[in-house]
Order: structure tokens, then sequence, then C-alpha cells
């Protein structure tokens, strides 16, 4: 497995829109090998869906993707592919689940008809087959009385229901690569729990390629191989997920794990916050995104754009900061918090 | 059976919204008014001041007769020719334009007056009076508008009055339902919630908070209301049931035309085109500033 | 079962309300259908007699409870001026403004969901612009202008179509819709703008809902995604706004109907008005009022068969 | 002066709709500690803001008793509360719904102070200012703008200086940070944090994030069906949850840590019963692993542990 | 078109243009005849005498023989024998009697009854004659019972007492009555068994009611109707052009007025309303509003009367000498219709005014409000009309005699009281005629009504249509009609 199945190179995303042009993905490159799991995360305005709806090809007309981008599947060219070429690949081999469950459904048609529809648009499947396939994948992805449930219709089922016909339905076509796009956000805990698992599983038993975008740093940590993290439009530090949670370099990346509540700290402690606001993408900061926000800044962040650096320890793990933490230097400090 | 009660979105402002929603474009239209703006306006500003300055400008008196021409086709003396009594026709259009901006303007003005409140209350109150009101709309709304006009016209008689009067009693359906369904989707916002928790009396509530959020998607409507009035106006004294004699009114004089129609079109045709130009006029400014100022979905009309 | 009740008991309740309406109305209408029957050439005296024999001499909410009563036993009562059974004019007039009605709807769909479906696919690019300045430019034509212009052009100067030959349906179906042609299309010229506009915004909102983006996001080709996903979710306004047309145009197209001599409900309420008729006024408006309300009743109901959320909403509960 | 500021006993709310009376809030009984927080948590849907809007009289509860500061709040009249309405006060979850887009900054924190009767403008006017600055918002700048020109930590600052310039006793916030981005989520906690100690304020939180929860919390509350599971104090509670449905909620937290793998133990399982038929006997019976036939027949009372902790189950986890 | 009877060919369909639905046909019900109703009752029913347009005189009918007594105070009319109605029923004496006792039985309210209130009794005194009796001598009988208006028209009793004359009449006529679509068309089909064979050509008659005179004509010329009548001078103007369009023209008594109502002040000053006469101009408003397709009345007698009225003609220099001598300003108004013509009528009548200096302001009403203000003498000015009838003297006299409750211009003399009496008892046509003269002038004085125009009627058809014309008070006679091809 050598060859990547998913890379994007320089890839950007612009919308023109009244105020200006709103650079919400800028020059983002990573690669995904076959079979991996991929952690997208960011705060909320970073990017993460315009890039997932990007390598889905599902942009408004007005969007905007800049000359010198390129994204290659499994040996295609994305963004020159002609359009029935292109949509020959949604499907079959890109399936997506979008954020929330109770938008994604179509909602006056029938459940099983959601979920063959893709199958008998690309391979042909008879309604028949395809209704039986449609019960057997909606029993797989652990939904009840499924030769009931196909008849219904997505106002009949919970969110967390929904939200499993959403997988079902990406599954039909049987992707080599799934994008799930906070398949959990609109959801309860104790039902998020039970929707990560199954990705889980379904990534695992398929072999399939996934890439997870969340907002929350704790979905990504126990499920996810690698883990890429966004700011203002452009990745600012990717790794193994061990890697990049034991030895966080990115100022942003740590400051984000600082600031959140956990349960393993005692109550009323005060949280690091993070001040200020992220930038406007219309007009971003001259050098690094994160400098007027960051208490480690120098000169050179407010001025130049920081360059991706290979951590020297493990040169997958990559970031881009003037002025990067030294993990070892800060690790007596962390111990003792994790001590607690 | 799942119950539908419990599904709703759970956090809702979180990401739930997606940015493609959020963020809709103003489709295309660029930030800028265009020419599908300005053109229409200056159409608008030149009938309003032609109308206002009417006897002023060094028209014609639109009532005098001319026996000797009658009909006569346009011409130096007669710039848009004579109607059928030898009358200027040109000077018809503009003091007829007076009727129909008048009306234009003043039934809307009516029909917001009265249905504005109608609908806050309505909204806001729900539960009875909510029941009672809508009820009321929907038994006025079930009688043809235009019966309710040859009535009201033919028990008060025709004025300008009366015609601006009852065409405003027809918007009030309108102007309710939409404030209507304004109040209701402010009434149970966070904003309005908080005005309660502080103590805020019902009336403050409507007054303060509720009223400058509603009274904009109502004016958006104001001018397509304009608009549509205008056209009522002209099919009531198409029927003889607006101004009286001898006020000119657009309508009247495309309606007293229809017999000259083949051997003098002009009759009724330039009226016809003047109003059709005011009518356009009013819906593009109109549709304009609403897109601009407020999301009203077609939908309430 | 009980909502469907609930809205039997508020159809009611509305054509209670409109009847009592109108009879206040019509009766402080100035003139009196006495004169009317009596003619220009008859005396005060005889005039006089007429009234007492019309009964018009009454208060009128006795009259209004005797009138009530009558017509909950399907009485609808007599043209004072005709003697024609209010009944038997309305129902026979009917078809024909409901025919008219449908036509017209007809032609303003045929226009209104092609036209709306592109300019919500193109939203904000010049066919959208260039459909919505049509629209507009379509709908501040007047519908009794638009009817003289189409007279003008397609009837005299074209020779294409009748202005005014309205057949019964038994003289063949052809002889009969070519009558309706012409003013259907005077109606349809501003009402299919008001249907397109709303399936447009519909449509625009439905195609940036997630659940299209995913219909995409299977491969499906645009069409597809339109027509299967997009179009009937989209679709609803629109059906509600087609059905109160239909309600309110089966009455108020009284100045199409006038100017092409169509035989329908609008004339026959026209016409009465002007002779102070007010038994047939009384009796059509409430029929209007009554179809008004039964088709937004009927448009209630059909939303449930189109819409799964309502249909089993309402079967669970 | 007693201790308790707020008591709430046997709290109903039910609302009417077309299905049915779904009764949001059944039963519920908490007090509330001068200067200590509260915090409520639990699945969607299952009453949260219910409660809280029951205390604040909005709409007002079907039955029950609150009394604040010894005032009943649920037999005081329109007028008087009214008047009481200052002692307090509320934030809300979306900050930026929670400001009239229509007005200025300035007006909408004064506004209170206006209802509550202060004539004064500019004593209004340097109240605002100061508040404003408490807040972290400077005054110069933000007194005459309108809310959608700030982002949404701003305009939950905002709106958290109109709950406090009337000085309240009592502030409950209803997720107020659950629609904000983690790296402001911090900012606003740190505020409340703060504005608790400067006003000595008393907090009803509700949020249905535990690591939030545990944050702020002085005790804690968990809800489930418009009924409480187990109220305790905060340590207590998440070191050893003695609730099934608390440990289950526990245990579904992500922790942003590579090393901990998820726990593997049992999850619960199905949705949220329908409000307008709950379940007999226990509510969360249907869902719970140690169900047994007593949590059909018999509703669980609320029972003192030693430890103070109060739980509503049959086959609690820790010993009684 | 009478020469051409021979061609004459049967089988077809007529199909009839008309602006206004029947009312009923019912003489006592249904309230005036139309033009409309009235064709279509003129070809289901028959008159007792016809009157020839030519001869000008009586021609018989279902009346065979008419004989007046001594004493003028009688006549006595026999009957045809051999006429069925179309029920089958044989037409009898009965049947006149019942129709005209009906009329003149004050119970039943008929609005024709004024106009023959001399008529004191009808006798059948056999199967087959009928004797009328009357109050005093009375000229205008033998034109009554030949009008084609619902008081000549003899219908079936029994259909009568059935209560069903109004709505499906029945008569002895050449054609049948078969259906009638309220609002759509009435339909007549041809009678197998009239009596006068050969009177009746087409098949079927359809009278399709298009109340909007351009489609109507527009109908016309595309051949979709054979035949129309209008009143609109522009497009009798276009059809007389045309050269596919037969007109068929007939001028009638009677004429369009203006009431100058005499009791309200300023107006029950003589000179204003003379002032008013002088103002008037008659010309200008033909020339207008009818495009000179009606005659100039100087009187509502006719075009071939020969009467020296008196007409006050155009001459505002005059009309100006009268207001002076009145003395002071004068502001009146006027009530008119909201129809075209109405409007058209008080805006000429406003600025011909305003040219002599009197300020005169319009009030709109609908027709019926019309009526009742003008009966109840709540109105200045008012439009009306002198319908047309064989001899208008029964209606000129309840306009001018000063106890008549149909004085609505509400002028009372002495003098004009006397006139009115000698016109009405007069035995002989030219006495009558002389002292009618005398009225007219008398009210031409006195300027309380004013003329708008004569009575002129125009029907237009295609040539392939033949033999129709106009009867008395514009009733349209179709029965006789036949189609080429
Ligand atoms: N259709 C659009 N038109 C204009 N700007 C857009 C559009 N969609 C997204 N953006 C902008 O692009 C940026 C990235 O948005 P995106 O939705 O990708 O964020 P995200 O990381 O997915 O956030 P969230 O966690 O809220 O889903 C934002 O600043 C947003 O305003
Ligand atoms: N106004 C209302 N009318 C009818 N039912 C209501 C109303 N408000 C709340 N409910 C119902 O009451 C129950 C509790 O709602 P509540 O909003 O208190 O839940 P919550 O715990 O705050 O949930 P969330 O976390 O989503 O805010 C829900 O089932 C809800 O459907
Ligand atoms: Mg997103
Ligand atoms: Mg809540």
């Amino acid at each position: 497995m050598a060859d990547p199945l998913l890379e994007l190179t320089n890839v950007s995303t612009h919308f023109h829109s009244p105020a200006g042009r709103v650079r919400a993905v800028d020059g983002v490159s990573f690669s995904l090998k076959a079979g991996q799991t991929l952690g997208l995360v960011g705060e909320s305005g970073s990017g993460k869906s315009v890039l997932a709806r990007t390598i889905m090809g599902l942009l408004p007309s007005y969007a905007e993707i800049p000359e010198g981008s390129a994204i290659s599947f499994d040996g295609h060219n994305l963004l020159t592919l002609d359009r029935k070429a292109r949509r020959a690949i949604s499907g079959p081999g890109i399936g997506m689940i979008f954020q929330d469950p109770m938008t994604s459904l179509n909602p006056v048609m029938k459940i099983g008809q959601q979920v063959y529809e893709g199958m008998r648009h690309h391979f042909g499947t008879s309604k028949r087959a395809g209704r039986e396939r449609a019960i057997e994948l909606l029993t797989e992805v652990g939904i009840p009385q499924p030769d009931v449930r196909v008849d219904q219709f997505p106002h009949q089922l919970s969110g967390g229901m929904r939200q499993r016909v959403a997988i079902a339905i990406a599954l039909a076509c049987e992707p080599k690569l799934l994008i799930a796009d906070e398949p959990t956000t609109a959801l309860d805990v104790t039902v998020q729990a039970g929707i990560l698992d199954l990705l889980q599983r379904e990534q695992r038993d398929r072999g399939m390629t996934m890439i997870l975008i969340t907002h929350d740093l704790g979905v990504v940590a126990g499920r996810c191989d690698n883990v890429a993290v966004m700011y203002a439009g452009g990745i600012v530090e990717t790794g193994t997920t061990l890697s990049l949670f034991a030895r966080t370099r990115m100022r942003y990346t740590q400051a984000l794990l600082d600031s959140i509540p956990r349960l393993d700290r005692p109550p009323h402690e005060r949280l690091q916050s993070i001040g200020g606001r992220p930038p406007n993408l219309i007009d971003p900061p001259a050098g690094c995104r994160f400098a007027p926000r960051c208490a480690h800044r120098n000169a050179h962040c407010d001025t130049d754009i920081p360059p991706i650096t290979a951590d020297e320890q493990d040169p997958s793990h990559r970031f881009a900061c003037w002025n990067p933490r030294d993990p070892d230097a800060e690790a007596s400090d962390k111990a003792t918090g994790d001590a607690a | 059976m799942a119950d539908p009660t419990t599904n709703r979105p759970l956090h809702p402002a979180r990401p739930t919204l997606s940015r493609f929603r959020r963020m809709r474009p103003i489709t295309g239209k660029s930030g800028q008014f265009g020419f599908a703006f300005w053109l229409p306006l200056g159409w608008l500003l030149l009938i309003t001041f032609c109308a206002i300055f009417a006897p002023w400008i060094g028209i014609q008196d639109p009532d005098s007769l001319d026996f000797i021409n009658l009909q006569s086709e346009p011409n130096d003396a007669h710039l848009l020719g004579t109607d059928h009594l030898g009358r200027d026709v040109l000077a018809r259009v503009i003091y007829g334009a007076r009727v129909s901006l008048v009306v234009g303007f003043c039934a809307p003005v009516v029909g917001m007056l009265l249905g504005l409140p109608i609908g806050m209350i309505a909204g806001y109150f729900g539960g009875r009076i909510d029941g009672l009101i809508v009820g009321s709309i929907d038994t006025f709304l079930a009688v043809p508008g235009l019966v309710l006009l040859l009535l009201f016209s033919l028990i008060f008689g025709g004025s300008l009055l009366v015609v601006t009067v009852s065409l405003g009693l027809l918007f009030i359906p309108i102007f309710a339902r939409i404030s209507r369904a304004a109040t209701l989707s402010f009434n149970s916002s966070e904003f309005v919630l908080a005005a309660r928790t502080i103590g805020a009396g019902d009336f403050n509530i409507l007054v303060r908070e509720l009223l400058p959020n509603v009274v904009l998607p109502v004016l958006a409507f104001g001018l397509v209301a304009v608009a549509s009035a205008i056209v009522v106006e002209g099919a009531l004294s198409f029927l003889g049931l607006s101004v009286p004699a001898p006020h000119p009114s657009w309508g009247g004089m495309i309606a007293g035309g229809r017999e000259h129609l083949e051997e003098s079109p002009h009759i009724s045709i330039f009226p016809a085109i003047v109003m059709f130009l005011t009518v356009l006029s009013f819906n593009l400014v109109g549709d304009t500033l609403r897109s601009r100022f407020a999301d009203v979905r077609e939908a309430a009309i | 079962m009980r909502y469907v009740l609930k809205r039997v008991r508020r159809l009611v309740v509305v054509i209670f309300a409109v009847t009592l309406f109108t009879f206040l109305l019509v009766n402080v209408l100035p003139g009196d259908v006495a004169y009317d029957i009596a003619g220009q050439d008859a005396s005060e005296e005889e005039v006089q007699a007429i009234r007492a024999d019309l009964g018009l001499d009454r208060p009128v909410m006795i009259r209004y409870v005797e009138w009530l009563g009558d017509f909950v036993q399907g009485d609808w009562g007599r043209s004072f001026r005709t003697d024609e059974s209010v009944a038997e004019a309305i129902w026979s007039r009917f078809p024909v403004s409901l025919e008219l009605m449908l036509v017209a709807q007809v032609f303003a769909l045929i226009l209104a969901v092609p036209f709306g479906i592109f300019a919500a696919y193109r939203a904000g690019r010049t066919v959208d612009r260039t459909i919505a300045t049509a629209g507009f430019m379509s709908l501040s034509v007047p519908s009794f202008m638009a009817a003289i212009i189409l007279i003008l052009v397609v009837s005299l100067n074209l020779g294409w179509l009748p202005t005014s030959e309205y057949e019964p349906l038994s003289a063949g179906l052809w002889a009969n819709l070519r009558a309706f042609i012409l003013p259907a299309l005077a109606i349809a010229l501003s009402e299919w703008v008001v249907l397109m506009r709303v399936l447009r915004a519909d449509l625009i909102g439905v195609l940036q809902q997630d659940y299209i983006s995913l219909a995409r996001a299977k491969g499906l080709p645009v069409w597809h995604v339109i027509l299967r996903h997009a179009l009937k979710p989209a679709s609803f306004s629109m059906i509600t706004i087609l059905g109160l047309q239909i309600g309110t145009l089966v009455g108020g197209s009284i100045i199409i109907e006038s100017i092409f001599a169509l035989p329908g409900v609008g004339r026959l309420l026209i016409n009465a008005i002007y002779a102070r008729d007010f038994i047939v006024v009384q009796g059509v408006v409430v029929f209007i009022a009554f179809a008004y309300v039964l088709v937004n009743f009927i448009v209630d109901l059909l939303y449930a068969v189109l819409d799964p959320r309502i249909r089993t909403e309402r079967s669970d509960g | 002066m007693s201790d308790i500021l707020l008591d709430v006993r046997d709290l109903v709310v039910e609302f009417p709709t077309r299905k049915g009376l779904v009764q949001a809030v059944s039963g519920v009984t908490f007090q509330l500690n001068r200067g200590e927080t509260l915090a409520l948590v639990g699945e969607s849907g299952c009453g949260k803001s219910t409660t809280a809007r029951a205390v604040m009289q909005l709409p007002r509860p079907t039955s029950g008793s609150i009394v604040l500061d010894g005032d009943d709040l649920v037999a005081a009249g329109k007028r008087d509360l009214r008047r009481l309405r200052r002692k307090f006060q509320m934030i809300f979850q979306n900050p930026i719904a929670s400001l009239n887009p229509r007005k200025r900054i300035s007006d909408v924190i004064e506004k209170p102070l206006k209802i509550a009767g202060e004539l004064d403008a500019a004593k209004r006017r340097t109240a605002v200012m100061e508040l404003l600055e408490t807040v972290g918002l400077d005054p110069a700048v933000a007194m005459d703008k309108r809310p959608h020109e700030f982002s949404g930590g701003q305009c939950q600052r905002i709106s958290i200086a109109r709950a406090l310039i009337l000085e309240p006793d009592l502030l409950i916030c209803d997720e107020p940070v659950s629609a904000l981005d983690v790296s402001i989520q911090a900012q606003i906690l740190n505020l409340l944090e703060d504005m608790k100690q400067r006003y000595d304020l008393t907090m009803l939180f509700i949020s249905h994030d535990l690591a939030v929860v545990r944050n702020v919390a002085d005790r804690v509350a968990v809800m489930y069906l418009g009924r409480f599971c187990e109220v305790g104090r905060s340590e207590e509670l998440f070191d050893s949850p003695a609730h099934p449905y608390t440990r289950a909620l526990l245990s579904a937290i992500p922790v942003p840590d590579p090393t901990v793998k998820p726990k593997p133990i049992e999850m619960i399982q199905g949705d949220l019963p329908s409000p307008i038929s709950p379940p007999s006997g226990c509510r969360f019976r249907t869902r719970c692993p140690l169900a047994t036939d007593r949590c059909t027949s018999e509703v669980p009372e609320m029972r003192g542990l030693p430890d103070g902790r109060a739980v509503a189950c049959h086959h609690p986890l820790i010993g009684t | 078109h009478a020469g051409s009877h021979s061609a004459a060919r049967d089988g077809g369909t007529l199909t009839v243009g008309v602006e206004t639905d029947a009312r009923g046909f019912d003489a006592v019900k249904g309230g005036v005849l139309g033009v409309s109703a009235g064709t279509v009752s003129l070809a289901v029913h028959d008159t007792l005498l016809k009157y020839n347009e030519n001869t000008k005189q009586f021609e018989p009918n279902l009346a065979t023989s008419w004989v007046a007594a001594e004493d003028n105070k009688s006549w006595t009319i026999k009957l045809r024998t051999d006429v069925k109605f179309h029920d089958g029923t044989a037409f009898t004496a009965k049947d006149v009697a019942d129709h005209f006792s009906r009329i003149l039985d004050p119970a039943n309210k008929s609005r024709s009854r004024s106009f023959i209130t001399a008529i004191t009794g009808v006798e059948a005194l056999d199967d087959h004659t009928v004797r009328f009796n009357l109050a005093h001598p009375w000229l205008p009988l033998l034109g009554n019972l030949a009008a084609p208006s619902m008081i000549g028209l003899i219908p079936s009793s029994a259909n009568v007492a059935a209560d069903k004359q109004n709505r499906e009449p029945i008569g002895t006529g050449p054609y049948v009555f078969k259906n009638w679509a309220g609002g759509d068309r009435i339909t007549i089909t041809k009678n197998p068994n009239y009596w006068k064979k050969g009177a009746a050509h087409v098949d079927e008659i359809v009278f399709r009611i298009l109340p909007d005179t351009q489609a109507r004509f527009a109908s016309l010329r595309s051949g979709e109707i054979d035949l129309i009548w209008t009143d609109r001078g522009g497009s009798i103007q276009d059809a007389q052009k045309d050269p596919k369009l037969v007109t068929v023209v007939r001028d009638g008594k009677g004429a369009v007025i203006t009431f100058i109502n005499a009791s309200k002040p300023p107006l029950d000053d003589a000179r204003v309303r003379q002032a008013m006469a002088h103002a008037w101009n008659q010309t200008a408003i033909l020339k207008v509003t009818w495009k000179d397709t009606r005659p100039f009345a100087e009187h509502p007698l006719g075009t071939e009367s020969t009467c020296d009225a008196g007409y006050r003609h155009y001459d505002p220099a005059k009309a100006k000498a009268l207001l002076a001598d009145y003395g002071k300003p004068v502001k009146i108004n006027m009530i008119h219709t909201t129809t075209p013509r109405g409007r058209e009528f008080g805006e000429i009548y406003q600025q011909l005014l305003k040219q002599v200096g009197i300020e005169l302001e319009l009030i709109p009403v609908d027709q019926n409000t019309l009526v009742k203000k003008v009966f109840t003498n709540d109105y200045m000015i008012s439009g009306w009309r002198i319908a047309d009838a064989d001899d208008v003297g029964p209606q000129t006299f309840a306009l001018s005699y000063s106890k008549s409750s149909y004085n609505l211009s509400r002028l009372k003399s002495p003098e004009m009281d006397k006139a009115a009496f000698a016109m009405r008892t007069a035995a002989d046509p030219a006495t009558r005629k002389k002292y009618h003269c005398d009225l007219m002038r008398m009210v031409n004085d006195q300027g309380n009504m004013q003329y708008r125009g004569g009575n002129r009627y125009y029907a237009f058809h295609g040539t392939n249509t033949h033999n129709i014309s106009i009867d008395g008070l514009g009733v349209v006679r179709v029965s006789g009609a036949w189609k080429d091809q």
C-alpha cells in the first residue's frame, strides 16, 4: 500500500461573497493511505466542512477552486474530471455523512428508497434486490425492525436512528473513502458513542478509509490513526494521533487542549482560555493566522507565514509554527496533571 | 414508534446549522443596486413629480372637451392624442397618476396600520385571541376581494377616500398574516424570553422588542402592496367604481377607450402603458428592497 | 380524525360568519331591487307594493334568520328579479367558473414549474434574473389589461381564437375548451408568476439542504436530484397557493368572465349586485366562501397525502 | 438568614400538545444554597430547560412550590412577581438570538434598569458602562453597536451583563456555552466564575456537557425524562456514580487522550422514550442494564446516601 | 327584404348575440321585457294584431277582425279558430281575456297596468270572440294589441296558472321555447304545427348572451353569430361600413331625456332651467356619444311626427342672458350611472354648463340607486328615458300630469294638466296629436325635460341571413329569418 488513496496538494477553496473573497480553505495538503482514519479537527468556521465538500464536489456555484489545487483519489484528479466521471466516483468511490441527521435525509422519501437509490443508479440493482440489500444494511447499522423501517419516513425515527440510516446510505455503494462530517455533534453523548463505534466497526470490517471531521478532540483521540488540526482554512498540525497528543508542537493545538474542561480536573479550576477570536477569512492576518491570539508570538509570527516543519522525532508529525512548543521541556508539568 | 416531539435538533446553535445555509449569498445580486433598480425608481420619481405638480407644469386641462378634435392621433398639440371627447390624453394620464399614486400609497398604509397590530396581537397572545383573529381573517378572505370592493363602493359611493379605505381594508389580512408570522417567529426567540425575565410587560415587549423586528418584513412587503393596490384600483375604475367623473384614472381611461380600440387604440394604450410601467417599477423597486432588507417568503402572502 | 373534525367545525363557523357578514353588507346597499323589478316607468306606489310583496320592509335580522333557516334546509331562495332558483342558478354556472379556473391554473403551472425549477437551479444567474424580470412584467399586466390585449391581438388581429364562444361541454371538448383559452391565459399571466416565485424560493431553500447534498453525494445526476428529491418537498407552499387561488378565483374572476362573456358565477354575481338582487348575491357569496373554505380544506388534506410527515403524525395520534 | 436561597418542591410542568399532555417535568424537588452552583445535566429533552424556565415563571409551572429567599414565586401575583424578578435572572443558550437584533447594546443592557424603575438616565449609563467593563468589553466601542456586530462569545458577555445589572441573587444559566466554540467556551466559563465571586451569585447551571459541569458545579443533579435520578456533590458523583444512568453518561464522554481507549462498558441502548407516555415505575428502566420487575412496578423514591447524596434507584451502584 | 321570400330556405340554426340575459317571460312577474326577452318572446308568442310599417295599418294576426262600438268605448274582436298552443291546447278567447285581466288586476301589481288602465275589462263572449271595455274612447288600444311587448303577446293561460310562464313560456308562436341556460343562452326551436304554414324557416334559434359590445361585434364579424343589435355609435359606424354585413334600421318613438327637478331650488326657477336648455348642445352629444346614429329629438313623438314643439336650441348667449336675469350664481349637482356612457354624459354636461357659468357637481350612482333617487325626489338632475311605444301618450301624460306619481320632474301646472287630459281622451288621431304636440311645447318651454336624442334601432347580420326586421320598441323579429347554404 504505497500509493495514498487520497492526496490533496495545495487545495484552496474560495467563496465569492458580497463582502469579498472568503478564503475558506487555503493551501491544504495531506495524503491518506487506504484503510486509515484521519481525524480532522478544528473550531467552527475553520473550513472543515468546506474541505469535505471540496473533496466531494458539492460546492455551490459561487465557490472557486484556484489554479494549482489538486485532489487525487484512486489515481484520478477529481478537480479535472468531467461531470459524469466525477459522479461515478461519488457513491462507490467516496461516501459522505453529514452533520445533522435531522436535515440530511429527504423528509418525503421512504428510508429504503434513500438507501438503495445509489445502488440502483450505479449498479443497476433491481428494486426488489435493492430493498433486500437496504434491509440488510439497516440491520448492519443496528436499526431494530429493519423490515418495518425501510418503508417508513425519516421523521418517524429518532436522531440517532437517522444518523444510522445516513451511515447505511453511505455504505450502500461500498465506498472506498467515507467522509463523516461531524456525525455526532447534534447527538446526545449517550447516542454519540454508539454511532462512533458503529463507524469504527464498519471502517475496520470493510477496510474503508475514513475522514472523521469533528470539533471535539476527545472524539479523535480514541478513534483515529492520524489527526489534522485546522485553523482558519489551513492545516496547522498533523501527525499520528499518539504523537500529536503526546508531543503537541503547534501553539494553537496546545491552547485548544488546555482550554477544554476535563473530567479528570478538579472543579472550579481556572481554564486556560484563548483570547480574541478566529480571524476574518476575507482578510486574514499576513503572517501566522493564529498570531493575533497567540501568547507566544514574536515579530516573525505577525509578518511571515510559518512553513510546514516536520517534528524531529517523528517526521510524519508536521506543524506550521515559528515558535513551536518544546514538548519535552513542558512534559514535567503536564505529567503532574495526568497523575491527578 | 419514535415520538416526533423528541426528534428536535438537540443543541441547535452548536454547529447544527451548516454554513451553507447560514451564509446564503444574496443570490447573485451584488452589493450595489443595479439599473433594474435605478431605472424604475427614476420612472416613479418622474410620475410622482408630474402628478404632484400637474397644475403647474403646463399641461392642458384634463377635463375640457373639444368637439372638433375627437379621437385625434398623437400630434404636436396633443402629444398623446385626444380621447373620444377631445380631451388631452397626456393631461388625463398625468392627472390619473394622482389617483393611482394616492390609492397606491395610502391603501397599503391603511392596511398596515390596522393589519400590523392585529397580526402582532394574534401572534403574541396566541390561544383564543389568535383563533378569533385568524377566524375573522379567514371569513374576510372567504369573500372575494373584488366583491367587497364592489359592495363598498356601491354602499359609500365612489370617491377617492372610499376607494382608498376599502382597498386598505382588503390589505388587512395580508399585513396581519405577515406580521403574525413574523411575530410568531420572534415570539419564541430568546430575546423575547429575556425581556420577560427582566419583568417587561406585554405592551413593552410588543412595542419595544417585537415591533422593530416585525415592521421590517412588513414594510418590505409594502412596496409590492403598492403595486397591487394600483392594479386593483385600475380594475375598480375599469368597472367604473373608483373616483367619480370627471376625474381621470388609468383604469377608467382604459375602459373608456375600449370602445374605440380599433380606430383609436391610443386612448387605451397610453394609459395602459403608463400603468404597466408604474406597476412594474413598483414591483422591481419593491423586490429589490425586499430582498435586501427582509427575507419574507411569498408564501405568506 | 379529530383533526378533520376540528377543521370541519371551523369550516362551518366560517361559513356561518360569512352568511351573516354578507347579509348585513348586502342589506345596507343603497338602491332597492323593487325599483329594478318595477322598472323606470313604474310609480312609487307600485314600487312600495313590490317591496311589501317581497318582504323587504321587515327588519334585517328577522329576514336573516328566515333566510338562514331556509338555507340550511337547502332552499337558497329564488331570484327576486328572474324568479330563478338561486341554487340552480349557481350550480348551472359553477362548472363554467370551475373550468375557467382549472384551465387557468393548468396554464399557470405549465409556465411556473419549469421556470421555477430553472430559476432556482440557476439562482442569481442571468437566467434567473431574466425569468424574474419576465415574471414581473407579466405580473404588472392586470388581468383586465391582458384580456384586452389578448382580444386585440389574438382574436381581432390574428383571428385565431374566439372572443366569446362559450359552448357547453356537450358541444364537444374542443369547442368547449377553445373558449377558455384566452380568458384562462389572461388570468394565468399573473398567477403563474406567484406560483413560480414561491416554487423558486422553496426550491432554493431545499437545494441548500443537506439531503440534497447527500443525494448528490450518491452520484445521482442533477436532474434526478431536482426532480426526484427536491421538487416534492419544495412544492408544498406552491400547492397551498394553488389551492387558495382556485378558491378565490372561482368567484373572483368577475372581470374576466364579463369581458369574455363566460356565463360563470362571477358574472352572475356582478349582475346580481348591480340589480340589488340580494338573495342571489347572498347565495353566490356564500357559495364562493364555501368553495374557498372547502378548497383550503382539501388542500390541507392533500398536504397530508403528499407530505408523509403530516400523514403519519396524524395516523399516529 | 437561612442558607437556602431557592427551594423547589414537587415541581410539575405540563404542556398540552396536539398528541396529548406532555409532562416535561414531573415532580422535581431541590434546594439551592446561597453561593453554591447546582448543575443540571441530562439528555436532550429531559426537561432541564423547562425546569429552569419554571423557576423563572416562564411559563408558570403546573404545580409545586418555588420559594426564593422566602417569597413563594408560584403564589406571587403578577405585580409582585415583576418586583421579585430582579432577584433572579437568566442567560440563554443562543447568545446571538438572546439579544434583540434591532437594539443597541446600551439599550439592551439598561432595559432591566428602566423596567425596574431607575429613572435617572445618567445613572443608568454609568451602570451600563461599568458592567460592560466588568464583563470584558470596551464600553466606548460596544455601547452603540448592535448585536450582529459581535461574535457569539461577546454576545454572551453582553447577555451576562444584562442579567447582572440588577444584581440578582440567583443566576440561571441555560446551556450558556453549548453554542460556543471550545476556544471561546473557556473565556465564558472563567467569566461566569469571576462574576459569581464578585456578585455573590448562586447559580443554577444547565449543561449537557459533563466536563463543563465538572468544572463549574458544586453539586450536580442528573435528570432523566422529567425526573431527577441523582443529586450530589460534584466530586463524589463523578468519582462513583450511584445511578446507572449517571454511570452511563459518564462512560460515554470521550476523553481527549489517545492513551485512554474508550471504555467498553455496557452502553445504554435505544432512545429516550416519549414524554407523552413515559415508562411506568422507574423511567430509566427501558434502557437500564440492571432493570428488574420491581423497576417496572414501583417508582423509585429519592433516597439519601450516607455521603449526603440522593439517588432515585432501586438498585444503586453503591451500597446504602 | 320582404321581397325575397320566394327564395326562403328552410333549416339551419340562427345564432343571435344579445346584450343582456332575459329576466323572465311572465307579463306580471318578469317586470319589463328588455329587447332580449322581447325578441325571444315575439318568436314564441303571437300578437292579436300586427302593425304594418309600410302601410301604417293594422293587419290581422291571431285576431281576424276587430270593430269598435258606436261610442268608441268597447271593441269586439274575433279570433282564429285553428290555433294551438305549444302544449297542444287550443287557443281560445279565454286565454286572451285571462291575459289582460291578469295584467289589469291591481293585486298582481303588473307594471304594464299603468299603460292600459283605460281598459276596464276584457270578456270572452264565446270561444273565439273577445270584447275589450274601455273607460273612455281610447285610441292606443289597437297599438297595444299589436305591441311586441308582454302586453300584446298572448301566453297559454294554463301555463300561467301553473306558474311556469316566467321561465318556460308557452305561446302560439312560430317557435317553441326549448331551454334557458341562465347567463349563457336561450334556445327556441321551430314550431312544426304553427298555424301559419311557411312562416318559420330555421330549425333552431339560439340567443347567446354576450354582454360585451366589442366581443359581440367581433363574434358577428368572425361569423360565430349571425345577428346582433347594438346602440354603440362606433360599432354601428363600423358595421355600416362593412360590406359583409347588412344593416337593419328603424326609427322609434320616445327619447333619451334629462330630468331637471323643478322642485329643487334653484331649478324651481324657470329661467335657470331654460338657460340649461340653451346650454345643452344636443348635436354635440349625438356626435360624441352616439356618433350621429340617433336622430335629433325636439320631442318624443318620433321622427315622422310633424310637430313644432318649440325646441330651445343650443345658444350659450341666450343661456347667459337668462342666467344674468336670474342673477344668482348657480351651483347644482347631477346623478349619473357609473357606466362609461353615464360618466360621459356627466362629463359633457358639466363642461357645457361650465361654459355658461353653471357649476355642476357629478355624483356617480349605480343604475338601481339612480332609479330610487329619482322616485324618492332625491336628485336635481338625472338622465331618464321615455320608452318607445306605438303611442307614447300614456307616458307623456304620466310625466306631466300634476297628480301623477310618475311626474318625476315635479313640474306642476294647470295648463299642462289640461292639455294632457285633452290628449288622453281624444277620439280621433288628429286631435290627439294636436294636444300631444301642445303638451310637448309646454314642456320644452319650461325646460324640465331635455332631450339627449331620439330612438333609432340598428341590427346587423351577415349577408347569408335574410328576413330580419325590427319591430316597435326595437324588438327584433327573428321568427321569419332564413339562411343561405
Ligand atoms: N457557502 C458559503 N459561502 C460563503 N462562505 C462560506 C460558505 N460556506 C462556508 N463559508 C465560510 O467558510 C468558512 C469555513 O466554513 P466551514 O463550514 O467549513 O467551517 P467548519 O469548520 O465546518 O465549521 P463548523 O464546525 O461550524 O461546521 C467559514 O468562515 C464560513 O463562513
Ligand atoms: N412549549 C412546549 N410545548 C410542548 N412541549 C414542550 C415545550 N417545551 C418543552 N417541551 C417538551 O418538554 C420536554 C423537555 O424539554 P426541555 O426543553 O426542558 O428539555 P432540555 O432538557 O432543556 O433539552 P435540550 O438539551 O434540548 O435543551 C421535551 O420533551 C419537549 O418536547
Ligand atoms: Mg462544518
Ligand atoms: Mg434546553
